[in-house]
């Protein structure tokens, strides 16, 4: 991979002509501009523009005391905000020294499972509609507001949850919450795989996504990319295996991995992946020992010693770090953000140089980039 | 039942004596020819009704409930009123002739189609009366030729929008739509063939035994899929594929122009649903082996029309879109092929027939 | 409309004169106070398409409503990806110095009577991102805003509330159903 | 799966020494706080080295390149490099003057450190030398030059 594939380098010649596909666009959630010169339908070049949504998060950070950063996690990418607070926590413990609570440990599993589930559902809808199986994207978004409600039960919203806390969260389950649960994961399994074998029966949907956008394990180490991209190259790479934190250490679960690294094969891992998610949240259900779900005394007002720490997670989209230097005082000195849809975004324009225009939608939604966590 | 179809017997019976009475004059085809564009133009309406209620069903959701009493009726009444109070903007880059002219050509495509849609055939005192406004004995050419209009009004609007998504759209459509009036040409020489007749009163009246879907029926999928990428429904709709082209050659259009693209459009998929059901579906003819049941043909022309728009919008909820090379492909790969195939099938069984 | 460009500070953004206003309508004004502007009310308050347009959290909300859970179609509400053939645009996010200029066009190419949301408190007041360095806040001095949705974000259910409320302004006659000159220099 | 992880903290103390004993005068205060993480200061002027040697020990993922500022004198660019097929972050800081910030650029060894190296220099005006395309990637252009991560920036809290 050379930068030039990232760049458009020189004007366009007579019978190429320049297309831009953004700001305001119907191809993805949040705003971005994709450059294309084309010739034909052919793209030649590509270039991402990015930071239409910049919210200055990491200056505003430096601003803001610990306990007052932990609602604005969730922001940074509002389908993962679970996996955000928690790699936060996570970070702000060790920082702290202390450890969460046993059954917090398998509540914010819990929530970071129902979280990845939610998202790959939002992920995988946005991609039908690109190559046009809007009823697809429909049937998606229902099965996503049955895994919202769960979610909602629990944190007592639908989007932006807030749920972590430094050695703890933030509530209990509510009563009959097992049952609710089962029986409702259970109908979105069978619907999981009945979508799954329409996706994979269906001969116009397999002609527009095998074989396009393919990214192989090599190329996609070079691109730097993580999570279900990765994944699907056949890469076997998930932090809950390699480095596991909470409790994905006494739980059983494969990691999905796929061989083609092609539009299919990205969404095909996220599909298993829900599956594999459920099964997990049935583990935490099982398993979940009772006990308190916070610390005694959650340290709202904190001055962690001066240090520094780099804590990360498996994001529904990748690794996602946060990078967090402490000088003492109450709020973070540098608070960085290593976000997975920044790596997938820069890996974009090469995979698109040589496709067509129309599988750009394909291969940018089977990406699964959050652009307001590519901006931050 | 009986006294109703007495009735519109009767009606009918008048209609055509006044029409054989007067039909020199100019002003009965056009009152006849204004009722009968009237009423494609309500089946449009009807379609995208249908089309919003019943994508509805199949997307498990509700479509409209609360314009005009709880099924949504006036729904559509809403969208016109709005469409034709919008502000009218022609963007400065747009070739403005073209611009404004392309909403006009498509509709006229429709119109002009529609004026040899036979709805019936009445037999009177021995004489055959076409309920058509017009009854020509190349009808059947004549629709071909003219649907080919359609294709110069996206271009017309592609190219004449000054932007860009609307000029893929309009290459799109052009390079799509020689790959497939081919196909679609040859299908309906089939049909000719068979029927000895280029008039679709014939070729219905000649499939008062045998329906051609029974008789061709490979003439049938390629008529039906060739048709689908001239009407522009998924899944060939990539000259206004969203998620692409924004809204393809439509991108630029506002309002009321707007409007009356959008609403050329399911006309011509109403016209086409119309031509399937009378060259394949046998028109006006009742179900094989049952008859007419006494009911008067023109209602079971329109239930087969229904049933087929039925069709159209199913497909649309059901498939993905093709990517445009793969569009292409198919037509000249399968279809064509195919339809030649079925023109050699059809003229040795139209030889034994005959 | 505006000429030349927005000031923001000391930087000031262009924004490129592409579209040709027609300054009247006749038919607008041919039945503007007469009882027929009770019918095209009535029209234009149950046909509110709007763009699909997500800019952030709410940008999610703002696509589960349009589908089969919350269903806007009910209402006649359905989203539209053009802006030429939209009449509701939703601010549903962040607004950055880099995108205004962008949003600005937006809203420039759609087409009156068209109205604003603005969904989120990102969008009302700028929300946790208020004093960035590269922000926009008071969007309400650069775009005619109709109705406010509050709420980090709102749920889907305040944006149907949200549409209603609009829908009842329509009906009031209280929206700016006047197109404006651009002689007059307002907005 | 246990052996595997075994076998990979083995790796961590080892590639630390290996470091150090490679690159004696530059790389320093190297710290383990926990199995997973190890940090090292290094010499800004050997980056490039330093990176090609943890490349060719199979650190092959670059997870982030950012900057830190120290006024008023020093700022600091941190490199967290990590590999595909362990749990070991390596953190590498390299401090560089603040007066005139630069440093060699990456992006010919690790492919995706263009959008980190072109991130970090709008923010604080670190330049990258021989990074092909440094320009400004989230900001408005017209931003290019107030560098507002930077500590001294005048621009926070933005009263527009």
């Amino acid at each position: 991979m050379t930068h030039e594939a990232t760049q458009i380098t020189s004007p366009p010649k007579p019978s190429e002509m320049l297309l831009h596909l953004g700001p305001q666009h119907p191809l993805q959630p949040g705003p971005f501009l994709l450059d294309l010169k084309i010739e034909g339908e052919t793209i030649r070049e590509a270039e991402l523009k990015i930071g239409y949504i910049h919210k200055g998060m990491e200056k505003v950070f430096e601003d803001r005391t610990y306990i007052q950063i932990l609602p604005l996690t969730d922001r940074i990418c509002y389908l993962a905000s679970n996996s955000n607070n928690d790699v936060y926590c996570r970070g702000m413990e060790e920082l702290l020294g202390i450890e969460p609570t046993d059954r917090a440990k398998y509540l914010r599993v819990l929530t970071n499972e129902l979280c990845r589930i939610q998202s790959h559902l939002l992920g995988i809808g946005e991609y039908t509609t690109d190559v046009g199986f809007l009823t697809m994207f429909i049937y998606m978004v229902r099965e996503r507001e049955s895994v919202v409600s769960l979610l909602e039960a629990i944190t007592g919203s639908r989007l932006n949850h807030n749920y972590a806390r430094f050695g703890g969260v933030a509530q209990d389950l509510p009563p009959g919450y097992k049952e609710m649960a089962l029986k409702s994961l259970g109908k979105l399994k069978e619907l999981i795989k009945s979508h799954d074998d329409m996706m994979s029966s269906d001969s116009i949907y397999l002609k527009r996504t095998k074989g396009v956008g393919t990214l192989t394990a090599k190329e996609a180490g070079e691109l730097g990319v993580a999570g279900p991209p990765l994944r699907a190259a056949g890469v076997n790479y998930d932090l809950r295996r390699l480095e596991p934190y909470l409790v994905y250490d006494e739980l059983d679960f494969n990691v999905i991995t796929q061989t083609d690294g092609d539009v299919f094969s990205r969404v095909k891992v996220r599909l298993l992946e829900i599956l594999e998610s459920i099964y997990i949240i049935e583990q935490c259900l099982d398993q979940m020992p009772s006990g308190p779900y916070k610390q005694d005394v959650t340290p709202y007002i904190t001055r962690p010693e001066p240090g520094e720490v780099y804590s990360r997670i498996e994001d529904p989209r990748g690794e996602m770090g946060m990078y967090i230097i402490s000088d003492g005082s109450d709020k973070p000195y540098r608070f960085r953000i290593r976000g997975p849809a920044f790596a997938t975004a820069q890996a974009l324009p090469p995979l698109l140089i040589g496709t067509y225009v129309a599988d750009v939608a394909a291969i940018a939604a089977s990406m699964d980039s959050c652009t307001s966590e590519v901006d931050r | 039942m009986g006294t109703f179809v007495e009735l519109y017997d009767g009606i009918m019976e008048l209609l055509v004596v006044l029409f054989s009475t007067w039909a020199l004059a100019p002003w009965v085809r056009g009152v006849l020819g204004g009722l009968v564009i009237g009423a494609v133009f309500g089946g449009a309406l009807v379609m995208v009704y249908l089309e919003r209620k019943f994508l509805g069903d199949i997307q498990s959701r509700i479509g409209p409930n609360r314009v005009g009493g709880r099924f949504g009726v006036l729904q559509l009444i809403a969208d016109a009123i709005k469409l034709f109070t919008k502000e009218d903007i022609i963007p400065a880059k747009a070739d403005k002739w073209l611009f404004i002219g392309a909403p006009i050509v498509a509709l006229t495509s429709g119109f002009l189609m529609v004026a040899v849609i036979p709805f019936d055939l009445l037999v009177i005192n021995g004489k055959e009366y076409a309920v058509a406004v017009s009854r020509m004995d190349i009808s059947i050419l004549y629709l071909e030729a003219v649907s080919g209009l359609a294709i110069f009004a996206i271009f017309m609007a592609g190219w004449g929008s000054g932007s860009k998504y609307s000029l893929l759209a309009g290459f799109r459509n052009v390079a799509k739509m020689i790959g497939y009036e081919v196909p679609l040409g040859i299908s309906i020489i089939s049909v000719a063939v068979m029927a000895h007749s280029l008039d679709i009163v014939e070729i219905v009246q000649a499939q008062s035994t045998l329906w051609y879907i029974i008789a061709q029926p490979l003439g049938f999928v390629v008529f039906f899929i060739a048709l689908l990428a001239d009407v522009g429904r998924i899944p060939f709709d990539q000259t206004e594929a969203e998620e692409e082209l924004v809204a393809g050659w439509a991108t630029e259009y506002s309002g009321m122009r707007w409007g009356l693209a959008f609403f050329a459009e399911y006309l011509h998929a109403v016209v086409g649903a119309f031509i399937i059901t009378l060259i394949f579906l046998g028109g006006w003819n009742g179900l094989p082996l049952i008859g007419n049941l006494n009911i008067p043909g023109i209602f079971w022309l329109i239930a087969k029309t229904i049933m087929v728009i039925m069709l159209f919008i199913w497909v649309r909820g059901a498939l993905p879109r093709y990517r445009i090379d793969q569009v292409i492909d198919i037509g000249w790969k399968v279809l064509i092929p195919l339809a030649l195939l079925n023109l050699l099938w059809s003229t040795i069984i139209g030889l034994i027939w005959a | 409309m505006e000429e030349g460009g927005i000031k923001l500070g000391e930087i000031e953004l262009e924004i490129p004169p592409n579209v040709s206003f027609t300054t009247t309508s006749a038919i607008h004004d041919f039945i503007k106070d007469s009882p027929m502007q009770k019918l095209v009310n009535w029209g234009r308050k149950n046909s509110l398409w709007f763009m699909t347009h997500p800019m952030g959290c709410c940008g999610i909300e703002q696509i589960c409503v349009g589908v089969a859970h919350y269903d806007t179609d009910r209402f006649g509400i359905i989203p539209r990806a053009s802006p030429r053939q939209a009449d509701v645009m939703m601010i549903s996010g962040y607004v950055t110095k880099k995108y205004l200029p962008a949003l600005k066009r937006v809203w420039d190419q759609m087409v009156e009577p068209k109205w604003i949301l603005m969904m989120g408190e990102c969008a009302i007041s700028g929300g946790p991102w208020w004093e960035s360095y590269s922000t926009v806040i008071n969007m309400d001095e650069i775009f005619p805003v109709d109705i406010y949705i509050p709420g980090c974000p709102p749920r889907p259910e305040a944006l149907l509330e949200g549409f209603i409320e609009l829908q009842k302004k329509i009906v009031a006659q209280k929206d700016r159903t006047v197109i404006p000159n651009p002689a007059d220099g307002e907005v | 799966m246990g052996d595997e992880q075994a076998a990979i903290q083995v790796i961590d103390k080892t590639i630390m020494i290996e470091l150090s004993d490679k690159f004696p005068d530059v790389v320093s205060d190297v710290d383990v706080p926990s199995p997973n993480r190890a940090i090292a200061r290094i010499d800004p002027s050997k980056v490039h080295e330093i990176m090609q040697f943890l490349l060719d020990k199979g650190f092959d993922h670059l997870s982030c390149i950012s900057g830190v500022d120290y006024p008023p004198d020093k700022m600091e660019v941190v490199y967290h490099v990590t590999s595909y097929s362990g749990p070991l972050v390596i953190t590498l800081k390299a401090s560089v003057p603040r007066d005139d910030p630069n440093i060699d650029s990456l992006c010919d060894i690790y492919w995706n450190a263009n959008w980190y190296e072109r991130e970090t220099y709008e923010l604080y005006g670190i330049k990258f030398n021989d990074c092909p395309y440094l320009k400004v990637l989230l900001l408005v252009e017209e931003m290019e030059g107030e560098w507002p991560l930077r500590k001294d920036y005048a621009g926070y809290p933005n009263p527009t």
